[in-house]
């Protein structure tokens, strides 16, 4: 948005390092500040910094503007810069998503659960693959049990990702077998592609991926190659849609829903209700796997049903994962 | 001509040791480690190879021809990512998110041609205004890596594209049902196949046609050239505008394999322009040559990823690195690419 | 102005301007068919220039050009070429990594089907290199540059032929052989013109064009000094001519004797570039006050062998002995603290930076030399005064030392090399080839120079492929061949021919018969 | 030889030196380099109004972006100071003749080096400031020292195997950001670390505040850079071994032929620009990140650098201003991607566009010509 003199409220996001327009993570955020747009009479500004070493003085600028009802900030790149900055400027409200800042009232910090996600984007691939689908060409393979993860870069927190969602895949299907592989960036869609197609290749029916935008490689080599995909994080049958017909479902976090609470909180003067540390889990329904959009209804019934025990199960603390949300 | 019979023994020996070392590596990790070969050398393993080394080669081939007349186009990366941005506008132009396989074809000449006209402009500064290669070479890079995610922003909102639309194998019925031979060959990207008739098509005109010893002579001597009465610059031009044209097919052909445009980070093209002037070297300034040079580090690569699916444990990050490494020791055991002279030398026809 | 129809190529009122530069002024010249005519000058009189435009390469300021009595205007080589010029130049335009074959179609290649027709070119190189005795056929699918010298002229006399040239230019064709196939080249040159070919012949030789060409035409200045016939004048004559005064061109007397022992090399071997062996066991001395010629045809190891003694190139075996000292294991470096100057065969590439203006060229080699620098400083300053110095003593012009190397014509460039490394006031002083391509004044001047610097009792290592230089300089002279001392001679007592006989490997009072063969045979070769 | 009185010999020194800085090439460049900047803005102005935004406020932004406040000024100082080091690392090679595209990689492993060193060191000193100089003093060595052998490797690779140092200084920077960011991933990973870094470096070790109170600028951090050159430019001009490299770089035979052992000479350029590249990344770390992270995500100074100092024409001192244009650009963009709409890639399009013009003297000399400038008709 542009420094005219504008709007009754403003809100500002700051991207992760992968950036906006990665149809995932950041992309998630910022749409639950356009929703509240709409609604508001809010200007967003929103700051694409792939850089981590800018992150201090990016949202040090920011907060000296003395505008932002609520600086968001997504991703935990963002929290050693932000314990200086939630300091320096105690007048300012913040939202850091994926941790949060002991101690500090300014700054409401939101923990997604990614392994609970990842866990139920097993727990579907693990139902999924026992099952004959069949859509437009693609089938999956009833008789086998493989399925595939398609990691991004290597890194920690997507490790974390794939050990969940093996687990997840393990508690429903103890014979399952789950193929990774790693393209090594998020946006090398080719990559994404090769690793998805090799998982393919060695027998596995349905993949999930955890490589931000170059996830899109994921599923075009299930569209090639007759097989199925899962998205991540949104419902990526709406956005990337030319290959709804091999998602059959995505595991998907609110984080819109929180930018959105966090927002209408902030300009609403009830910043009580929200500071600091939240979560974005499957107990608060934050967490969740929904269906595609060609595949509403046509999904077989154990599905929703071992999606259901899940999640019970984790209600009752009855799972508890290897990693962390960001980790292991 | 000893010339190029040294330059095939060069990449006969270039192939010869890359099969050997795969094979030594195969059987020490088999026998050792217990790896299951079948699931590592797939069908899908080798396609998988060609498709990668298809963009790369064509951006090789181009490089190689201007660099052998005596420009040296470092802008291929460059190039590369104007290719594809300019492959995705178009197919989104003709088709929006859901393109024919005909959309798909005029998408890829419409980028040759943005190519060309880009590298016009390129090419007339580096031979009538005699720009300093590198530098401006590095500069196309730099303003590929502006303005495609650029005009992506323009166009979608987004450095990414939606997802387009990408083509489909050629399969002959039957004879894709040959164990092996069938589905690389007769079930195979129509990309992949035109890359191969254009690898050799390139390497009998250098080596065998008029235009080819033309080239040639333009970057060993081109004073020579020109004295033998034919146009240097021109040379050049013809040169430079095919390098551009192919680099921009590369970058064409990688968009048309992924389906959509991706332009965060380095972009979908990723430093494949970069690899593609790596294997032209590498490949001693021979189309056949450079291509091998480009499946090797495709096949490297594509291990990379057998490896992950077969569930042999190594740390991706650091196998990734694999291929520059191979390239670090294979320069430094063969030592000298011999330039050719008159390379980065701008040619003044008189005064 | 009319030309009659034995006018194969008429000049007329050629003026050519490069900026302020006027290389040719208002020249007039006439080459008539089935000629051969010479073109004298000293370096930078416009003899190269003069040509270019002929050939296409450079477009006249002003003036015209007739060939076979049609006015022509050459936008290029290929249209000169058209018209029946053909030239072979200075420095040889060949493609090194390419073939023979390869090099002489360029440009006219023969196709078949697109592709080219590698048959039909070898039939027609073998014809032409039949008819005129070359003896390129054999080599067609060589590259270039494992060729040497002679073979690589005859190349280029090829190429122009198979164009279809009628009137040849020859940009100083001789610099580079020996005097065996100097007389080769000009039984093939008596040959063209036999044949109803025209030729001009640049050369810097006035022995040479008085015996080969009908006529002469001398430049100075650019400017066109006068056409003779070459019956009606001599070396003198045409000396005068070109430098506007008379020219000594006696041998000069040594006085006094030479002193001990400077340099001693036994036993050396040494490779080139290839890795074959290019010195083969040669053992020399050099001693005070005394000039120690190398005389040979181009690439008998006479560069491999310098730059063995000047620390520029490793040795397989044997020993240097240097003012006493073992120097066989000493680095470049060393050898220039030592006290040993070089003046190097190829003064734009390895004796100058081109680039840098004349204060820090001559710093060039002197960088760890006292008064230079101190410590790891340089005093630039003092080396501007040194640079000065030079520019003053040595007649460098234009006598500034703020120009760049590059701007300064061959000579001149020259004179500051020679300068610089006299003034290093080494012990050993290694010239090689001090004085090629450049003028006559030049040429001069260098001579007394080396001799004042003998007369100082410097030793001196001499390396010229000019016999008149050698014997005139050199107090003893060997004669190299393939790699080794043919003999070592006293210049004085040797005959011209006795020497070429030396340099293509015969003893000296061996009988042998110096016919038309110019290539390198494997003879005997007498130690 | 005349004897010159003391007066008139100062006084054609005087002259001289006048005569260096006067000289045309080096006002020629000058007129290049601002012309090409010149042009590539006007570009990137057209582009912006074609693309549907205002180009006069896109020019106001740009200059009060890179200008306009004490925040913008040190944040243009900031990357100011990255970009003259590395312009000058880049320099260094490129005047000797070493195409040293790596300096990326070296600026890597420096910056690792450094920050490892320190961490590691830390609980055997003293805390407080005495400590923070130790450390500081630490790092620095030790980036320049792995930064230099980074830089000597393809060096060595160049002078004894023949390896082109263009193709195995790019492998190398693959190589070292694999290598890196597989480490701070894995056993350099800091132990309280949320996202993927090493640990933090102490907060004494940091270099003071003075005049600018950016958290992520110091001007002690753009002293070292402006030190660095003036060294570099010293060594270049006025010592032996600068003189050696220099002339290898324009002409390799005429130097070797000169005494210079070229091989040698190539090692220690490599070195020498990877111990500025290492410089480089050491004071990236401790001015700007205390810590290292992931270095696939960190910015692409070393090959902005070439850019940098292909836009001074290698030379050491106009690497400065040439680093100074480009953090202001850098700068800019910052600017521009929190005050405004227009999409930032733009402006690494421009800096293309700069690096482009700046690559074409003779179109600028034509330019000149022919608006009647330059004074020489050629
Ligand atoms: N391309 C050029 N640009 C500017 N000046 C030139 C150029 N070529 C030649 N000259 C100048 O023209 C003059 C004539 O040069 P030219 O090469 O014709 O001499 P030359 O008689 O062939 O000398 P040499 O005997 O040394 O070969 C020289 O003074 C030279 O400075
Ligand atoms: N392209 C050019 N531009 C400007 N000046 C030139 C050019 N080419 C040659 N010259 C000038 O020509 C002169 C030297 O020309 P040339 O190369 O013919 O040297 P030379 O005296 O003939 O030496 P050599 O005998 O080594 O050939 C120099 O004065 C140089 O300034
Ligand atoms: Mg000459
Ligand atoms: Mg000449």
């Amino acid at each position: 948005a542009d420094d005219e003199e504008g709007a009754e409220y403003n809100a500002a996001i700051i991207s992760s390092p992968a950036g906006f327009d990665d149809n995932a993570f950041n992309d998630n955020a910022r749409d639950g500040l356009r929703e509240a747009a709409e609604e508001y009479d809010l200007d967003i500004n929103d700051v694409e910094e792939t850089e981590e070493a800018e992150y201090e003085s990016v949202q040090a600028e920011l907060a000296e503007q003395d505008l932002y009802d609520v600086i968001v900030m997504v991703g935990q790149q963002h929290y050693d810069p932000l314990v200086n900055n939630s300091e320096t400027y105690p007048d300012q409200n913040w939202m850091l998503i994926n941790d949060h800042v002991e101690g500090a009232a300014n700054v409401s910090g939101w923990i997604e659960m990614n392994h609970e996600m990842s866990f139920l984007a097993g727990v579907a691939a693990g139902t999924l693959t026992t099952e004959s689908i069949e859509h437009e060409g693609s089938s999956t393979n009833p008789d086998e049990s493989v399925v595939g993860f398609v990691g991004g870069e290597d890194i920690d927190l997507i490790n974390a990702f794939e050990t969940s969602y093996i687990e997840g895949v393990e508690w429903v299907n103890d014979d399952a077998e789950v193929l990774t592989g790693y393209g090594g960036s998020f946006s090398d869609t080719s990559a994404a592609n090769d690793v998805a197609a090799s998982q393919i290749d060695d027998g596995a029916d349905i993949v999930w991926h955890a490589a931000s935008a170059a996830g899109g490689g994921a599923f075009s080599a299930a569209q090639s190659n007759d097989r199925f995909a899962l998205g991540v994080d949104v419902d990526q049958s709406i956005t990337e849609d030319q290959y709804a017909d091999v998602i059959l479902g995505s595991a998907v976090k609110a984080l819109n829903e929180a930018t959105y609470d966090v927002v209408t909180a902030a300009m609403d003067g009830d910043w009580g209700g929200v500071s600091g540390e939240r979560n974005l889990s499957i107990e608060q329904g934050g967490i969740d796997f929904i269906t595609g959009q060609e595949f509403e209804g046509s999904l077989p019934a154990a599905l929703d049903e071992n999606l259901e025990d899940a999640k019970d199960a984790f209600i009752a603390g009855e799972i508890e994962l290897t990693c962390g949300p960001t980790g292991c | 001509m000893s010339d190029d019979g040294l330059l095939q023994q060069r990449w006969v020996r270039l192939g010869a040791s890359a099969a050997v070392v795969l094979v030594v590596l195969g059987a020490v990790g088999s026998m050792m480690f217990g790896w299951d070969l079948e699931r590592l050398l797939t069908v899908g393993f080798v396609n998988r190879s060609l498709q990668m080394a298809t963009p790369i080669t064509l951006a090789a081939i181009g490089g190689l021809y201007a660099e052998k007349s005596g420009v040296f186009n470092i802008g291929l990366e460059g190039f590369m990512i104007i290719g594809a941005i300019s492959t995705a506008g178009v197919l989104f132009a003709l088709g929006g998110t859901t393109p024919s396989q005909g959309d798909i074809w005029i998408a890829m000449v419409a980028a040759v041609l943005v190519s060309l006209v880009l590298t016009a402009i390129f090419a007339v500064l580096l031979i009538d205004y005699q720009a300093d290669q590198i530098v401006a070479g590095l500069a196309v890079w730099f303003i590929g890596l502006g303005f495609a995610p650029f005009v992506a922003s323009l166009v979608w909102g987004s450095r990414n594209s939606p997802g387009l639309a990408s083509i489909d194998n050629v399969t002959v019925p039957g004879l894709s049902e040959i164990p092996w031979i069938g589905p690389v060959v007769f079930d195979q990207s129509p990309l992949v196949l035109l890359t191969l008739v254009l690898v050799i098509a390139s390497w009998v005109f250098l080596y065998r046609t008029r235009y080819g010893y033309w080239v040639q002579a333009a970057g060993e001597n081109p004073k020579a050239l020109d004295t033998a009465g034919v146009n240097v610059t021109r040379v050049r031009y013809a040169t430079v505008l095919f390098s551009g044209a192919m680099a921009g097919f590369g970058g064409a052909v990688l968009l048309a394999h992924a389906g959509n445009f991706v332009g965060t980070g380095d972009t979908m093209v990723n430093g494949r322009g970069w690899i593609a002037i790596v294997a032209y070297l590498f490949g001693n300034y021979n189309p056949l040559g450079a291509a091998a040079a480009a499946v090797l580090f495709g096949g490297l690569d594509m291990l990379q990823v057998q490896f992950q699916t077969a569930g042999i444990d190594v740390p991706s990050r650091l196998v990734n690195l694999f291929p520059y490494v191979i390239v670090i020791v294979v320069l430094s055991v063969w030592g000298k690419t011999r330039m050719p002279s008159a390379v980065g030398e701008s040619y003044d026809q008189e005064e | 102005m009319s030309t009659d129809n034995s006018t194969a190529v008429r000049l007329d009122g050629i003026t050519k301007r490069f900026g302020d530069v006027v290389a040719n002024d208002d020249v007039t010249f006439t080459l008539e068919e089935g000629t051969i005519h010479a073109l004298l000058g000293e370096n930078g009189s416009g003899k190269t220039t003069l040509m270019s435009v002929l050939y296409g390469l450079y477009q006249p300021t002003d003036g015209t050009i007739v060939v076979d009595g049609e006015e022509q205007s050459f936008a290029s080589p290929r249209d000169a070429m058209a018209a029946g010029v053909g030239m072979i130049h200075q420095h040889f335009q060949l493609i090194e990594p390419m073939t023979v074959l390869q090099n002489v179609v360029l440009g006219h290649e023969p196709t078949k089907n697109g592709l080219v027709d590698e048959e039909a070119a070898r039939e027609e190189i073998t014809q032409i290199s039949d008819r005129y005795g070359f003896d390129v056929a054999r080599h067609l699918d060589t590259p270039v540059r494992d060729l040497d010298v002679g073979v690589q002229q005859r190349i280029e006399i090829v190429k122009s032929l198979y164009r279809g040239a009628d009137v040849l230019i020859l940009d100083e064709p001789t610099a580079v052989l020996t005097p065996q196939e100097v007389d080769a080249l000009m039984e093939v040159m008596d040959d063209l013109r036999a044949d109803g070919h025209s030729l001009i012949f640049i050369t810097h030789k006035l022995d040479e064009a008085l015996s080969a060409a009908d006529q002469i035409t001398v430049l100075r200045d650019g400017e066109a000094v006068g056409s003779v016939d070459s019956a009606e004048t001599d070396e003198r004559g045409l000396a005068r001519m070109m430098v506007g005064r008379e020219v000594l061109f006696d041998r000069l007397e040594r006085e006094g004797e030479p002193g001990d022992p400077v340099l001693t090399a036994s036993d050396l071997r040494v490779s080139g570039d290839r890795g074959v062996e290019q010195v083969a066991d040669v053992d020399l001395t050099v001693r005070e006050g005394e000039i120690f010629g190398i005389a040979g045809v181009q690439g008998n190891g006479q560069t491999e062998l310098i730059e063995a003694i000047t620390g520029l190139r490793s040795i397989d075996d044997g020993t240097i002995e240097f003012g006493g000292r073992d120097a066989t294991e000493m680095s470049r470096r060393e050898r220039i603290e030592s006290g040993i100057a070089y003046v190097p065969e190829d003064r734009q590439k390895e004796g100058l930076v081109q680039e840098y203006d004349l204060v820090r060229n001559a710093l060039l080699g002197n960088q760890t030399i006292e008064p230079f620098v101190d410590g790891a400083l340089v005093d630039w300053p003092f080396v501007a005064d040194h640079a000065e110095s030079i520019v003053e003593e040595y007649d460098v012009q234009p006598p500034t030392t703020t120009s760049e190397a590059s701007s300064l014509s061959g000579g001149n460039q020259q004179k500051f090399i020679v300068g610089r490394e006299i003034e290093r006031d080494p012990d050993l002083m290694v010239a090689s080839h001090p004085t090629r391509g450049v003028d006559i004044g030049a040429i001069e001047f260098i001579h007394n120079r080396l001799i004042e610097l003998r007369d100082r009792g410097v030793a001196t290592l001499l390396v010229s492929s000019k016999l008149e230089e050698v014997r005139k300089l050199a107090d003893r002279v060997a004669v190299m061949y393939e790699g080794e001392f043919v003999d070592i001679v006293d210049p004085g007592g040797v005959t011209e021919e006795e020497f070429g006989l030396l340099m293509t490997g015969h003893g000296v009072d061996e009988e042998v018969d110096p016919g038309p063969d110019l290539g390198i045979e494997d003879e005997e070769v007498t130690e | 030889m005349s004897s010159v009185s003391d007066t008139d010999e100062s006084k054609s020194r005087l002259e001289r030196i006048a005569g260096y800085l006067l000289d045309a090439t080096v006002l020629e460049r000058i007129g290049i380099a601002v012309g090409a900047t010149a042009f590539a803005l006007l570009i990137g102005l057209v582009i912006v109004a074609l693309a549907g935004y205002d180009p006069f406020r896109f020019a106001t932004q740009l200059v009060v972006g890179a200008f306009g406040s004490e925040r913008a000024i040190a944040r243009t100082l900031r990357f100011s100071t990255l970009f003259v080091l590395a312009g000058l690392a880049v320099a260094v090679a490129f005047r000797a003749g070493v195409f040293n595209i790596g300096v990326q990689g070296q600026f890597v492993v420096g910056g690792i080096a450094c920050v490892m060193s320190i961490i590691w060191t830390a609980p055997y000193l003293p805390t407080g400031t005495v400590g923070g100089v130790l450390l500081i003093g630490i790092g620095v060595v030790n980036a320049i020292v792995f930064g230099g052998l980074y830089g000597a490797l393809p060096g060595a690779l160049k002078a004894y195997a023949g390896a082109n140092e263009i193709i195995t200084t790019i492998m190398l920077n693959f190589i070292a950001i694999g290598v890196v960011g597989w480490l701070v991933n894995g056993p350099f990973r800091g132990e309280e670390a949320t996202s993927v870094r090493t640990e933090q470096l102490p907060d004494y070790v940091a270099f003071p505040q003075v005049v600018f109170s950016d958290p992520n600028f110091s001007v002690v951090g753009f002293g070292i850079a402006v030190l660095s050159v003036i060294g570099v430019a010293f060594v270049l001009t006025r010592t032996r071994y600068g003189y050696d490299m220099v002339t290898s770089g324009y002409q390799a035979t005429a130097a070797r032929f000169s005494g210079v052992d070229s091989k040698q000479t190539i090692v220690a350029t490599m070195t020498l620009s990877g111990m500025i590249a290492g410089l480089t990344g050491a004071v990236f770390a401790i001015m700007i990140q205390g810590s290292y992270t992931d270095p696939a995500g960190i910015g692409n100074y070393g090959f902005d650098g070439i850019a940098v100092s292909l836009l001074a024409a290698n030379n050491p001192i106009g690497v400065v201003p040439a680093g100074i244009l480009f953090g202001g650009l850098e700068s800019a963009g910052s600017h521009i991607q929190i005050r405004s709409d227009v999409p930032v890639q733009l402006i690494n399009g421009i800096i293309g566009l700069v690096v482009l013009f700046v690559a074409v003297p003779e179109l600028f000399r034509m330019i000149g010509a022919r608006m009647g400038l330059g004074g020489d008709d050629r």
